[in-house]
């Protein structure tokens, strides 16, 4: 071994060491920065050693793809929205995966098409490639269609039909079946491309029947299957660092995943396959009646401007409000006056994991202010107004108390406890679950109807004028 | 990939299950979007192996891999770069209080 | 033992450090004595080791390192037994609440 | 690779995983019996894997061995009191180290003479294995002279001579240097004994000079050490689970003395070089003067019987005094009188990392009792009388209050806080740190002199007739 394989191996496991350390550093918000700072250096480490790799002979298209990669992802991470967060996210994953599938099939090509000793394509090696392969490619057209559903250009609906279970099963039985196969008999070219093609059309499908608000499961799901997939290739290329970043990042999709189910009660099996927020779940529950009680501007303004406390509930009519300016507006008058200020965030709250408090973050809201829902619970009876703004299923309060509702058992931030709830929508429309919301009807409830940006800009005028 | 190779691959793999398991769990609900956009950062560190395909020419490589390489090296970068441009955007805004109150 | 072994070694060193620091540091004071002496049963884990030297007879073997793998047997055994025994004696002492009031 | 081969890895990647499940589930008294279940099953498999190994010719001296380590181990194991078990940990970090040293020296003699080829004696195995055989002697012989002192074989009180710093320095300088030229000429014989020697004699001047108070941190220390040289076992044989399991035994050991120093506010090097508790330094801080109150045995009885809320606060006293089934019983007649009983429990109380809560377990307090320093400090304001047993330093408010104090910054169990303070203690006896103890001449403060065990068994008689 010469030195440049030993600076090669050692950069990696440097690389290695300073990912794992940035990830911790994530475990603060005062830490994250440094940490980041270290996997970058890191990921510069890891580069900088591949390229004196001893099979590299030219290096015209590595630059090339560094530069062209460079500008694409610096001009992305310069100019993408916060609130379009979730779509560049669902995108990042299928590049991710694009990548290792491609990384996959030219190792297959190079053994099967005589560039690489074919003897060297054991099983094992088969295994990993395949499993690489298949994940990275339905991972790809997966995450593509999120994008798209989170994007608007793919219907936000679940598209359903009679059977579709049945028929993405057996899709996804003949990819294995034929993945299986491929493991005994690597030379079988054909089976291989079909495979290939049936992991795209099967990540198509397999997104296509969820609805848009239950992209951020997918979308984190996706994130396990990218690191998965990277991991894979670690595996087939026999390269540590690429199983422990690829693993770290598969678990980290996976736990959100987890979380995420969790925080709305629902199992990961009912989240892919439930369809759930169809027109067929969407008539549950229309028994519960009663007044809404629509209250004033003014009135707001004033209950509002003479509070001592005030608690703020966002959830995902705020986000597609893009109301978090006029919300920290609002904030800031009150605080001028003398009113507490907190933030309560459910963990499902926007578009994708942790994404309110990004958004919220992007306004100027200082994070002490923003509160879990652990958190902000036990504080809410001594709340004097909590304004629950564009949410509904997160403050529902059948969650707790009726436990035949459908989202009974999920957590939620229990506002009715507060000394009063004014909730900011634009109408009669329903939550995600499609589900009647009882808050609604309590005689501690205002409705204040409209578009909540517009809503919280006029409060901050009458707010000023109380 | 020799047996051996194998059984030290999943030493490594079954580490960094629990590491990731113990260190992602550390990390609270308020950073878990800078948590997915730096995990997909990281992850492009399969750049590692594009590049070397995309390297590769002369008898013993292939043109049809180089070209599969060059197109994964561009997509691995897109990743690396995008995902730590974001990050460090995202981080940048978390702040504990603000400096002009 | 090869350089790629040896780096190998590093890897699963490296990631066991940081699982060890992740790891132990969750736990209480209050099972810290428990928790030496179960380290110290699962580091008898280089019985491993020993087992093979004490094992080994005929011309590629010496004798010197058989005695010597002997001891070490029987040390390690020592430990291994002795701490496990040990430790599950403890916690068995550690109760919530008592039985009888 | 025959199935042997892959049956004995996958035995050892099962265990690695099983110990650290087993170690995870120490993090909670609940679940650290299944941990340890776990932990033991792996050991068992990793066992029955290495008999499978090809190299084995004979089982004979394997079977002897194995027998009678069991019937050692488990004799110590049923039989050591609790009391002991700072001795039984030294011992067992002897018995380890010399483990690791003995399979690194029959290597290197398996090498030079002959019976492996030398070639394969390259010059990083050569310094894996002398790593391992240099901390595995120092450790070995410094383990047993922590032994000696924990059991009184050995005078506990610190043996210093003028220069033992420079001349312990020059030993390890030599080893070291012999160790270095062993890695570059690994078939120099006489030098390889010399090392040896020396690192053997290194260990027992390393902790001759260390007080026995001191010798939990030495301890742990050397616990590290142990489990170093176990990990450099895995490198010699490059076996992973040996790597492994000894990184996690090291690291714990680490861990371990780091929490000790911080309880005490002092350094490592402090504690390894500075003879702490000898002669020299018990003369400091003789400047506190005042009136200690002492107090009767029945007034005593008659304010813990009539308290509502009574902390213990056990020290060193209490474990040498073997008091701990003594205040139990007085713990039982003042529930039983509806007393509300904690205990507060110092880092450094005891002989060992968390001793203190084991005898306390022993004997029957329950663990929910038992609070740790952050836990029980801002309970101590509600309290009527805490009851100090045998504690000194853990208990000085100099720590808190005097900044130029040797122990200043020192955490301390805030007892001068409660209503009233009890202490039992035979005299005036100073703590390990030789200081005068401000909190005996607080006006709060009651002296109850005695041997502890009998003081607390004559005052269950006192309360109960209270
Ligand atoms: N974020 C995630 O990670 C995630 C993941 C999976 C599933 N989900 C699901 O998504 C739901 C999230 O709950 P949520 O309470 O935040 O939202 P929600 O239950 O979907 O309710 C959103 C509410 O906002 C209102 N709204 C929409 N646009 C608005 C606008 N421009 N101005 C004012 N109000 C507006 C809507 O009522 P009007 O139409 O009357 O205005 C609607 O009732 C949960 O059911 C959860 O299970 C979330
Ligand atoms: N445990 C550890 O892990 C550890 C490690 C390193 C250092 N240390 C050091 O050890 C000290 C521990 O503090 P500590 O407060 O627990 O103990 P301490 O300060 O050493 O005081 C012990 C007290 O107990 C009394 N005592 C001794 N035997 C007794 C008996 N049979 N009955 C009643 N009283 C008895 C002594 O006074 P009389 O002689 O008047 O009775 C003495 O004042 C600290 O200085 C700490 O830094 C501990």
């Amino acid at each position: 071994m010469n030195w440049q394989t030993y600076f090669i191996e050692f950069s990696y496991l440097l690389a290695s060491i300073l990912f794992i350390l940035g990830l911790k550093g994530l475990s603060h918000p005062e830490t994250a920065k440094r940490g980041m700072h270290m996997a970058e250096f890191g990921m510069m480490m890891a580069i900088i050693g591949t390229l004196m790799h001893f099979e590299i002979v030219s290096y015209t298209w590595i630059i090339v793809g560094l530069l062209l990669g460079s500008t694409l992802g610096a001009a992305m991470g310069v100019w993408v929205p916060m609130t379009a967060m979730p779509q560049r996210t669902a995108l990042s994953h299928a590049f991710g995966a694009f990548a290792a599938a491609l990384v996959g099939i030219a190792e297959y090509y190079s053994y099967t098409h005589g560039f690489k000793p074919l003897a060297e394509l054991g099983q094992v090696k088969m295994g990993a490639m395949g499993f690489e392969i298949m994940l990275g490619s339905l991972t790809t057209t997966g995450s593509l269609i999120a994008f798209g559903k989170l994007q608007g250009i793919v219907p936000g609906k679940p598209l359903v039909y009679r059977g579709q279970n049945i028929f993405n099963m057996t899709l996804l039985a003949v990819t294995i079946g034929l993945f299986i196969y491929l493991i005994f008999v690597p030379t079988a070219v054909i089976p291989f491309y079909v495979m290939l093609g049936l992991a795209f059309v099967f990540g198509v499908l397999l997104v296509l029947p969820i609805g848009s608000a239950d992209m951020p499961v997918v979308m984190s799901l996706l994130n396990s299957y990218a690191g998965l997939a990277s991991a894979a290739t670690g595996f087939v290329l026999g390269n540590n660092v690429l199983i422990i970043a690829g693993t770290l990042d598969g678990f980290s999709g996976f736990i959100l995943s987890i979380l995420m189910c969790r925080a709305m009660n629902r199992s990961i099996t009912n989240v892919l396959f439930g369809a759930f927020g169809s027109a067929a779940t969407a008539t549950a529950g229309e028994g519960e009646q009663g007044t809404m009680r629509e209250v004033s501007m003014d009135d707001v303004a004033v209950q509002l401007a003479y509070a001592s406390k005030v608690v703020f509930v966002p959830g995902y009519g705020l986000a597609t409000a893009q109301a978090q300016h006029a919300v920290r507006e609002l904030a800031n008058v009150l605080e001028e006056r003398g009113v507490i200020v907190k933030y309560g965030i459910h963990p499902v709250a926007g578009r994708m994991p942790g994404h309110m408090n990004v958004l919220l973050a992007e306004a100027n809201v200082p994070y002490s202010q923003l509160y879990e829902l652990e958190q902000i619970n036990p504080e809410l009876s001594s709340t004097d107004v909590s304004v629950v703004i564009g949410a509904n299923d997160v403050v529902n309060p059948d969650a707790r108390d009726n436990p035949s509702s459908p989202i009974a058992g999920m957590p939620i931030i229990e506002v009715d406890r507060s000394k009063s709830v004014i909730v900011l929508k634009r109408g009669q429309g329903k939550g995600f679950s499609g589900l009647e919301n009882p808050l609604f009807f309590k005689p501690v409830t205002g409705m204040l109807y409209g578009d909540a940006k517009d809503t919280l800009t006029k409060l901050v005028g009458a707010v000023q004028h109380a | 990939m020799s047996p051996t190779n194998i059984i030290t691959a999943l030493y490594v793999f079954a580490l960094a299950a629990f590491l990731g398991y113990q260190v992602i769990s550390r990390v609270p609900p308020l950073l878990h979007t800078p948590l997915m956009s730096a995990t997909n950062a990281i992850s492009g560190i399969s750049l590692v192996g594009s590049i070397v395909i995309a390297g590769g020419t002369g008898p013993h490589h292939s043109k049809v891999a180089m070209v599969l390489g060059f197109i994964a090296v561009v997509c691995s970068t897109t990743n690396v770069v995008g995902g730590f441009v974001i990050t460090d955007r995202m981080l940048r805004m978390f702040k504990r209080r603000e400096t002009k109150k």
